[in-house]
C-alpha cells in the first residue's frame, strides 16, 4: 500500500511537471495529494492524512476551474521535463531507501520527490496556474515531511491544507499595474 | 493568548488596510490599531511562554520576540515618517502582513510550519502588483522555501551523518535564498515598489526568519553544527566581499543599497556561523541595525534616487558612518562582538573578518550621498534613525538583554 | 567628589556640541562660543576633579552589551591626555570662526576624545576613539569635501585593530579592563595590534601621510582640530601599552622597532619640510617631525622616555594651535613658532628632545644607535626651519582664520617655557607612574633640576639665565636686512627616494583594469546568471556546498 | 630655594664669565684674527668701534655660550654631573642654522653642510653609546681599550669636519665674494665651543688646577691650530677639492666610524 501511495505522489507530481494545463495541473495535484495522504494514513496520522487529502482535492478543483484551457501534458519541448521527473525520482530513491535507514522508505521518497518536482516546477515554467498550483502542491509535501517529526504534524497539515486550497484561488491571470 | 494576538491583529490590520482601500485615512488608523494591539500583545508575551488557545503550542523565543519587536518599530517609524510619495496606508499594510506572517513564523510550534508561513508569504507577495511577472518573483523565495522543507526533511532521516549534513546544507542554502544573498540573489527591478522587490526579503522578514531557522536548526542538527557553521560563514563571507565591492562599483545606486543588504547580511550569517554568544550577539545588532537603520535610510533614498540628488553635507557623512559601521553606531560594537567570538574560535577568522570589514567604507560613502538633501519629515526620519543606530552602538546591552542574551 | 562626576568632563563637550546645534539658527558664533565653553569647562572640570585627590578615581556603570563595561577612571595618564586634547581643541574653537555644524561636530569629537582617555578599558577606548575619528573625518568634509584628509578607511581600520586587541585580550587575559589584564595575556600579536593602531590612527608615517596632507587645505580650521584630537589619541595607546604589558612591551625589539619608526618618521618629516617650496609646505611637516620624536621617547622603554614622550606630546599639543592660526607670511611671529617646534634652546621641545634622547643613550646597545639618528634628525629639522624662513608664503587663506598673535605668544611660551622643564616632567612623572615603574631618576631642588641615571639637567639653572640674557640680548640687537628673503630657496637635498616612491605611487593608482577583463567583475551579469531564466548557478552552488560539506 | 639660587649664580657666572662669553670671545677673537692673517684678509682684527650686534650674532653667541658651558675646561663652575653632551652638540649644531635662518646669505651650500654636521655628530655621540653616559668627562676618560678604536676614529671624523663647520673650506657664501675675507664674528663665537668639546670629548679631563687649565687650553690651541693649518691647505687646494674631500672622503669614512661603532656595540655585547 505505502509503496503504491509513493508511485502516486511521484506520477502526481510528474503530471504537475508535465502538465501546463489546468486538467493537467489539477490532476497532478490530487493524485499527488492522494499518495501523499495515503502514506500519512499508513503511518498512523489519521487525522493529517485527511487533511491533506482535503487541502489537495479543494486546490485540485479549484486549480480545475482556472488557469490555461485542457489537459497540456507534456507539450512539444517536455524532454528535459521527462528526464527530471525520471532523475528525481532516481534520487529520491536512492536518498530514502538506500541513503536513509529504518523504516518509512515510502514516505521519504514521496515527500523528497514531491518536495523537489513542486520546486523544480516553480523554477522552470513561466506560466502563474502552474506555479501556484505546483505552491500548493509544495505545501502538502513539506506538510507530508512534517509526519517524519515527533509531534504537530496534523497542525502543519492543516496549514498546508489552507495553503493548498488558498493558492488556487489566487487568479492564475497577472494583475496589470506595477 | 499573547501569541495568537501577536499574529491575528496584524493580519487583521493588514486586512482592513487591504478592504479599505478606498477610504485611506480610515485604513490607516485602523490598520496602525489592530498593529499596534498585535505588537503590544508580542511585548507582553514572556518568552517561552507557551499558549494553547486553539489546540496549537505557540510560544515567542526571546531572541524572535526582540526581533519582532524591532521590526514592528521600524514598520512604525517607517509608517509614521513615511519618503515622500509614498501613501502611508499601503505600507501599512504590506507591512502589517509582513509583521502576521514574522509573528507566525515566531510562534510557530514547527520548523514546517514556520517553512509553511513562508511560503504564504512567498505566494502572497509575488501575487501583488508588481513590474515583474508573478513566477519570477516567486522562483527564489519558493526554491527557498523547498530546500528548508528538503533540509528538515534530511534532518529527520534516520541514516549516516552524511544525511544531517545534507539537512544542514539545505537549511543553510533556503535561508540564504529566503533572504535573497549570494548565491541565490533574488531579481532585482531598480524600479519595482519596495513592497513587491526583494528587499523586504532581506531587510524585514528575513532577520526573524533567520531566527527562527538557526534557532531551530541547531535544535534539529546537534551533530551537524560544525558544518552548519562553516556553511554560514563561507556564504557570509562571500556575501560580505561582494556585497561590498558591488555595492561600490555597481551602477545604479538602487542597486547598491541592495548589495549593501547582501553585505550586511553576510557579517550577520558569519555571527551566527560563529556559533558562540558573541557571534549571536553581533549578528543580532546586525539584524536590528538593518531594521533600523538601513531599511528606513534605503526608503528614503528612494525618491532623491530617482531624482539623482547627491549630496555631501553632514547628514550624509553621517548616514554613511551608520552605514560603514563606524563608531558609534550600531555596527561597530556588532563588529567587536564578532570579531571576540571569530577569536574564540579561530584567530585567522578573525583577521579575514577584520580585513573585510573595511570594504564597507567606500561603498557606504556612496549610500550616504543617495540621501540627497533631507528636509522636514524625511530629515527628522533620518535623524532618529541615526540616533536609534547611535543607541544601539553606544550601549546594545537593553537590546540583547531583550534577546535573552 | 562622587564617581558619577567623572561623566562631567565626556559630558560637557557633548552638552557643548547639543547647545550649538540648537543655537545654530541663531548665528554660528553663539554655536561657536557654546562648544568653545563646553570644551573649557571640559578642560577646568577634569583638573578640578583630579587636584582634590591626586589618585585614581574609577566609575564602574555596568555592562554596555559588547563586552566592555562603562569603566571610566581618571589618573594622572588619563589628565595629561584630556588636556592635551581639549586645550588645543577649545583654544581653536574659542578664535576661529566657523560653522555650528563644525563648532557641532568638532566638539562632539572632543567629547568622544575624552572619553577614549577616560576610558578604562581597551573596547571603550576603541569605540570612543573611533567615534572620534568618524568625527574628524566629518568635520574635515563639512569644511571641504574635495580637500585632502585621512582616509576614513585607515582610520576604521586603526580602530578596529584596537578594538581586536581588546578582544584578544578579553579572550586570553579574561579581561580587557586596563588595570586587570594579566601580564601573560599582553603578546606579541595584541601589540602588534596596538602599534598598527597607534601609527595608523596617528597618522605617524615616514612617508606624506594624512597628518601632513591635511596642511594643503584651503583652509585649516579642521586641520588643527583633527590633529590636535587624533594624533594625541594614537600615542595614548602606546602610552597605554605599558601599563598592560605591567610596565614593559612584550618583546624588547618592539621597542627598537617603534623607537626606529619614530626616528624615521621625524626624518622624513625633516627631510620633506627641507625641500619644502613654500612655507604652507613646511607647516606641514612639523607636526609629524614632533610626534616622531615623540614616537621614539616613548618607544624607548624607560619611564624617562615615557615622560620625555609626554612633554613632546604636549608640545605638539601648543604648535597644533599655533600653526592654524599662523598667516602664510613672513614676520617674528613664524619664525617665533618655527624656533619653538624646531626645539631652539630653552625651548620646551627642546626639553623634550633633550630627554628622550638622553633616554635612548642611556638604554645603550641599538638604542643609542637610534638616538644618534634622532639627533641628527633634530638637526636636520633645525635646518628645514631656518630655511623656512625664506620661504615662499603658500596658496592663502582666509585672514579671519588667523590670528598671529595668538600663535606667537603660544610660541613665545613655548620657547621661553624651556626653564618650566622641572614642572613638565613632575607631572610627566606622576603620569608615567601610573603605567610603569617611577623613574630611575628624580628632580632636585624641587623642579629645578631633572636627574637623570647619567647626567643631571639643571632645567632652571642653566636654562633660565640662558632665557633671561637671550631675551635682553635679541632686544638690544640689529636685525639683519632682508635683502632677497624670498628668492626660492633650493632643497638642501634633493628626495630621490621619494620622488621615486611618488611616481610609483601614482603609477599603482592610475592601474586600472584592462578594459577586456573588466566584465570579470559585473554584478549585473552575476544577477542575471543567478536570477535569470535558467537557475542553473543556483543549482551548481547547491550541489557545490553539499560536495563541499559532505566529501 | 636657597640652593635654587646659588645654582642659578654659578650658571650664570658659567655662561657670562667663565667658560662663558668672555672665554668664547676672547679665544675666538684670537684664533679668528690667526685665521684672518693666515688666509691674508682685508681685516684681521674686529672693528673696534662699538656697535649694536646683529641678531645673528647674538643667537649665535648665546648657542656657543650654552655649549661652551659644558665642556671639561678647568674650574668650571658648573658640576660635572650636570653638564650634557647632547645640549653641547645641539647647541653647537643650531649655530649653522640660525644663521641660515636670520642671515641666509652667510651661508653657502647649506645641503653640504648639513652632510658634514651629520658626520660631525656621529663623531660627537658616536663614542657615547656603549659608555652610556652623556656627561662629556665621562666620554674624555673613557679608556676601555675595546672602546679606543671608535674613539680614535671619531676624533679622526671630527678633526676633518671641523673645516667646514667652521665654514674655512674655500666654499665662499652667497654674501660673501671678496677677494679678501674680512674678520667673520659669527665664526669667532664658535671657535671655543667646537675645538673645547674636542678635548672634552677626546682627552681625559684635567684638573682644577693651573697645570689641568694649561693642559685644556693647550690641547683647544692645539685643535685649533690643527684646523688653521688644515684649512690653509684645503683653502690652496680649492673649493672643487674641497668639496670632493667632503662628499667622497669624509662622508664614506663617517659610514665607516659608523660601521665600526655598530660592530664595538655588538662585540661588547
Amino acid at each position: 500500500m505505502t509503496e503504491v501511495a509513493a508511485f502516486a505522489a511521484w506520477l502526481g507530481g510528474a503530471i504537475l511537471v508535465l502538465a501546463d494545463a489546468r486538467r493537467g495541473l489539477a490532476l497532478g495535484l490530487a493524485v499527488m495529494a492522494a499518495g501523499l495522504a495515503g502514506l500519512a494514513f499508513a503511518a498512523g496520522q489519521d487525522p493529517t492524512a485527511g487533511a491533506l487529502l482535503a487541502g489537495g482535492v479543494v486546490g485540485a478543483v479549484l486549480r480545475a476551474r482556472s488557469g490555461p484551457e485542457g489537459w497540456g501534458l507534456m507539450q512539444p519541448g517536455s524532454t528535459p521535463r521527462i528526464i527530471l521527473t525520471v532523475l528525481t525520482a532516481l534520487l529520491a530513491l536512492y536518498v530514502g531507501a538506500s541513503v536513509a535507514t529504518g523504516d518509512g522508505a515510502p514516505l521519504r521518497f514521496a515527500v523528497v520527490v514531491a518536495i523537489v518536482l513542486t520546486a523544480g516546477r516553480m523554477l522552470q515554467g513561466s506560466e502563474r496556474a502552474a506555479a501556484l498550483t505546483a505552491a500548493s502542491g509544495l505545501a502538502l509535501a513539506l506538510a507530508a515531511g512534517a509526519t517524519l517529526a515527533p509531534s504537530a504534524s496534523f497542525s502543519a497539515a492543516i496549514v498546508a491544507a489552507v495553503i493548498a486550497a488558498g493558492a488556487s484561488i489566487l487568479p492564475a491571470a497577472e494583475p496589470r499595474g506595477a | 493568548m499573547e501569541p495568537e494576538l501577536a499574529v491575528a491583529l496584524p493580519a487583521a490590520g493588514a486586512a482592513f488596510a487591504a478592504a479599505l482601500r478606498p477610504r485611506p485615512r480610515l485604513a490607516l488608523g485602523l490598520g496602525a490599531l489592530l498593529g499596534a494591539g498585535g505588537m503590544a500583545a508580542v511585548v507582553l508575551s514572556a518568552p517561552g511562554a507557551a499558549s494553547n488557545l486553539l489546540g496549537v503550542t505557540l510560544s515567542l523565543s526571546a531572541p524572535s520576540r526582540s526581533v519582532l519587536i524591532v521590526a514592528a518599530a521600524s514598520l512604525a517609524f517607517v509608517v509614521i515618517l513615511a519618503p515622500q510619495n509614498a501613501e502611508r496606508s499601503t505600507l501599512l499594510r504590506w507591512g502589517l502582513a509582513g509583521l502576521a506572517g514574522m509573528a507566525a513564523i515566531a510562534v510557530a510550534p514547527t520548523p514546517d510550519i514556520s517553512v509553511l508561513v513562508l511560503l504564504v508569504l512567498v505566494v502572497l507577495q509575488a501575487t501583488g502588483p508588481g513590474r515583474r511577472p508573478f513566477v519570477r518573483r516567486l522562483r527564489a523565495p519558493a526554491l527557498a522555501v523547498a530546500l528548508i522543507g528538503l533540509g528538515l526533511l534530511f534532518a529527520r532521516m534516520p541514516g549516516p551523518p552524511s544525511l544531517a549534513r545534507l539537512g544542514a546544507v539545505g537549511l543553510v542554502a533556503g535561508l540564504v535564498a529566503a533572504i535573497g544573498a549570494l548565491p541565490y540573489i533574488h531579481e532585482f527591478d531598480p524600479e519595482e515598489m519596495t513592497a513587491s522587490s526583494p528587499i523586504p526579503w532581506m531587510a524585514f522578514v528575513g532577520p526573524v526568519f533567520a531566527v527562527v531557522v538557526l534557532t531551530r536548526a541547531r535544535e534539529l542538527l546537534p551533530s551537524a553544527t560544525g558544518a552548519f557553521g562553516a556553511m554560514l560563514i563561507g556564504l557570509g563571507l562571500l556575501n560580505i566581499v561582494w556585497g561590498c565591492i558591488a555595492s561600490w562599483r555597481t551602477e545604479l545606486g538602487a542597486a547598491a543599497w541592495r548589495y549593501s543588504f547582501i553585505a550586511d547580511w553576510g557579517l550577520a550569517l558569519c555571527g551566527f556561523g560563529l556559533g558562540v554568544y558573541e557571534g549571536q550577539a553581533g549578528a543580532l545588532l546586525i539584524l536590528y541595525a538593518i531594521l533600523l537603520g538601513r531599511l528606513p535610510l534605503y526608503l528614503w533614498s528612494r525618491q532623491p534616487l530617482r531624482e539623482k540628488i547627491q549630496k555631501d553635507r553632514p547628514i550624509n557623512l553621517l548616514v554613511a558612518a551608520a552605514l560603514a559601521g563606524s563608531a558609534p553606531f550600531a555596527g561597530f560594537p556588532a563588529r567587536i562582538l564578532l570579531l571576540r567570538g571569530a577569536t574564540a574560535l579561530y584567530w585567522p577568522l578573525a583577521l579575514v573578518l577584520a580585513a573585510t570589514l573595511l570594504l564597507w567604507v567606500p561603498s557606504s560613502l556612496r549610500l550616504g550621498r543617495t540621501v540627497g538633501m533631507p528636509t522636514g519629515r524625511q530629515l527628522l526620519g533620518i535623524v532618529i534613525a541615526l540616533g536609534a543606530s547611535a543607541a544601539l552602538g553606544l550601549y546594545p546591552q537593553p537590546f540583547l538583554s531583550l534577546a535573552g542574551l | 567628589m562622587p564617581p558619577l562626576a567623572l561623566l562631567v568632563p565626556i559630558g560637557l563637550p557633548i552638552l557643548g556640541s547639543l547647545v550649538a546645534a540648537l543655537l545654530g539658527r541663531a548665528g554660528s558664533g553663539a554655536a561657536r562660543a557654546a562648544a568653545s565653553v563646553g570644551l573649557w569647562s571640559a578642560a577646568v572640570a577634569i583638573v578640578a576633579l583630579w587636584l582634590p585627590v591626586r589618585s585614581t578615581q574609577e566609575l564602574t556603570l555596568g555592562q554596555l552589551g559588547f563586552g566592555s563595561g562603562l569603566d571610566l577612571r581618571l589618573d594622572a595618564m588619563s589628565l595629561v591626555f584630556s588636556l592635551i586634547v581639549l586645550v588645543p581643541a577649545a583654544t581653536l574653537l574659542s578664535v576661529q570662526p566657523r560653522s555650528w555644524q563644525e563648532s557641532t561636530v568638532a566638539a562632539l569629537g572632543v567629547g568622544a576624545a575624552v572619553l577614549a582617555v577616560e576610558a578604562g578599558g581597551v573596547l571603550l577606548t576603541a569605540v570612543a576613539g573611533c567615534t572620534a575619528a568618524t568625527l574628524a573625518v566629518i568635520q574635515l568634509d563639512v569644511e571641504d569635501v574635495s580637500a585632502p584628509r585621512p582616509s576614513w578607511a585607515l582610520l576604521l581600520a586603526a580602530w578596529l585593530a584596537v578594538a581586536w586587541a581588546g578582544v584578544v585580550l578579553q579572550v586570553q587575559g579574561g579581561t580587557a579592563v586596563y588595570s586587570a589584564v594579566p601580564v601573560s595575556a599582553m603578546t606579541l600579536p595584541v601589540f602588534a595590534l596596538l602599534g598598527f593602531a597607534a601609527i595608523f590612527s596617528a597618522g605617524l608615517f615616514p612617508w606624506r601621510g594624512w597628518a601632513s596632507r591635511l596642511w594643503a587645505r584651503p583652509s585649516l580650521r579642521a586641520a588643527g582640530m583633527t590633529v590636535a584630537t587624533l594624533q594625541p589619541l594614537g600615542l595614548y595607546l602606546l602610552v597605554r601599552a605599558y601599563e598592560l604589558g605591567d610596565g614593559r612591551y612584550p618583546n624588547p625589539n618592539l621597542n627598537l622597532l617603534l623607537a626606529a619608526w619614530g626616528v624615521l618618521v621625524a626624518f622624513g618629516a625633516a627631510a620633506r619640510a627641507q625641500a619644502a617650496t613654500t612655507r604652507r609646505e613646511y607647516m606641514a611637516e612639523v607636526l609629524p617631525g614632533l610626534a616622531g620624536f615623540a614616537l621614539m621617547s616613548v618607544a624607548v622603554g624607560s619611564a624617562l622616555g615615557l615622560v620625555a614622550g609626554l612633554i613632546l606630546t604636549a608640545t605638539v599639543a601648543v604648535i597644533a594651535i599655533c600653526l592654524p592660526l599662523l598667516p602664510e607670511r613672513a614676520g617674528p611671529q613664524p619664525l617665533l613658532v618655527a624656533a619653538a617646534a624646531a626645539g631652539l634652546p630653552p625651548s620646551l621641545a627642546f626639553g623634550g628632545r633633550l630627554l628622550g634622547l638622553g633616554a635612548a643613550f642611556e638604554h645603550g646597545g641599538a638604542m643609542g644607535v637610534i638616538a644618534l639618528a634622532g639627533v641628527a634628525t633634530w638637526l636636520l629639522a633645525a635646518a628645514a626651519a631656518a630655511r623656512s624662513v625664506g620661504l615662499a608664503a603658500g596658496p592663502g587663506r582666509p585672514a579671519a582664520e588667523t590670528f598671529p598673535r595668538v600663535a606667537a605668544i603660544l610660541g613665545g611660551l613655548a620657547v621661553a617655557a624651556g626653564p618650566a622643564l622641572g614642572l613638565a616632567y613632575y607631572a610627566g612623572s606622576t603620569a608615567a607612574s601610573d603605567v610603569m615603574s617611577p623613574p630611575s631618576g628624580a628632580l632636585g631642588n624641587g623642579i629645578a633640576s631633572i636627574v637623570t641615571v647619567s647626567t643631571v639637567i639643571p632645567v632652571i639653572a642653566l636654562l633660565g639665565p640662558l632665557l633671561v640674557v637671550g631675551a635682553i640680548a635679541l632686544a638690544f640687537a640689529r636685525p639683519v636686512p632682508s635683502v632677497g628673503r624670498s628668492a626660492a630657496r633650493p632643497p638642501l637635498f634633493k628626495l630621490h627616494g621619494a620622488i621615486l616612491a611618488a611616481r610609483i605611487a601614482g603609477e599603482v593608482r592610475a592601474m586600472a583594469v584592462p578594459s577586456q577583463y573588466r566584465s570579470l567583475f559585473n554584478p549585473r551579469a552575476l544577477e542575471s546568471a543567478a536570477a535569470g531564466g535558467t537557475p542553473i548557478l543556483w543549482l551548481a552552488s547547491l550541489v557545490a556546498i553539499a560536495f563541499a560539506v559532505t566529501r | 630655594m636657597s640652593q635654587v639660587l646659588t645654582a642659578l649664580a654659578t650658571h650664570a657666572r658659567a655662561l657670562l664669565v667663565y667658560p662663558g662669553l668672555p672665554t668664547v670671545a676672547v679665544f675666538g677673537v684670537a684664533v679668528e684674527a690667526a685665521w684672518s692673517r693666515i688666509a691674508g684678509g682685508s681685516q684681521i682684527l674686529p672693528s673696534a668701534r662699538p656697535t649694536r650686534p646683529t641678531i645673528v650674532q647674538v643667537a649665535v653667541a648665546l648657542l656657543a655660550v650654552l655649549a661652551s658651558v659644558q665642556v671639561a675646561a678647568p674650574f668650571n663652575p658648573i658640576p660635572p654631573a650636570e653638564r650634557n653632551v647632547i645640549i653641547a652638540a645641539a647647541a653647537v649644531g643650531f649655530t649653522a642654522w640660525a644663521e641660515l635662518a636670520l642671515d641666509p646669505e652667510l651661508v653657502g651650500r647649506p645641503g653640504l653642510l648639513l652632510i658634514i654636521q651629520s658626520c660631525w655628530l656621529l663623531s660627537v655621540l658616536g663614542p657615547a653609546i656603549e659608555p652610556q653616559s652623556l656627561r662629556p668627562q665621562v666620554l674624555g676618560n673613557v679608556l676601555v681599550p675595546a672602546l679606543i678604536p671608535v674613539k680614535v676614529a671619531s676624533g679622526f671624523l671630527y678633526l676633518l669636519c671641523l673645516p667646514a663647520l667652521l665654514r674655512l673650506w674655500p666654499v665662499t657664501p652667497p654674501a660673501d665674494r671678496r677677494r679678501r675675507p674680512r674678520f667673520n664674528t659669527t665664526r669667532a663665537l664658535v671657535w671655543f665651543p667646537y675645538c673645547a668639546l674636542f678635548t672634552t670629548l677626546f682627552f681625559p679631563p684635567p684638573a682644577d688646577d693651573v697645570t689641568g687649565g694649561l693642559r685644556f687650553f693647550g690641547l683647544t690651541i692645539a685643535v685649533a691650530a690643527v684646523c688653521l693649518i688644515a684649512s690653509s691647505v684645503l683653502a690652496r687646494r680649492g673649493a672643487e677639492r674641497a668639496r670632493g674631500l667632503y662628499t667622497r672622503i669624509v662622508a664614506p669614512y663617517s659610514v665607516l666610524v659608523l660601521a665600526l661603532t655598530v660592530v664595538t656595540l655588538i662585540l661588547m655585547r
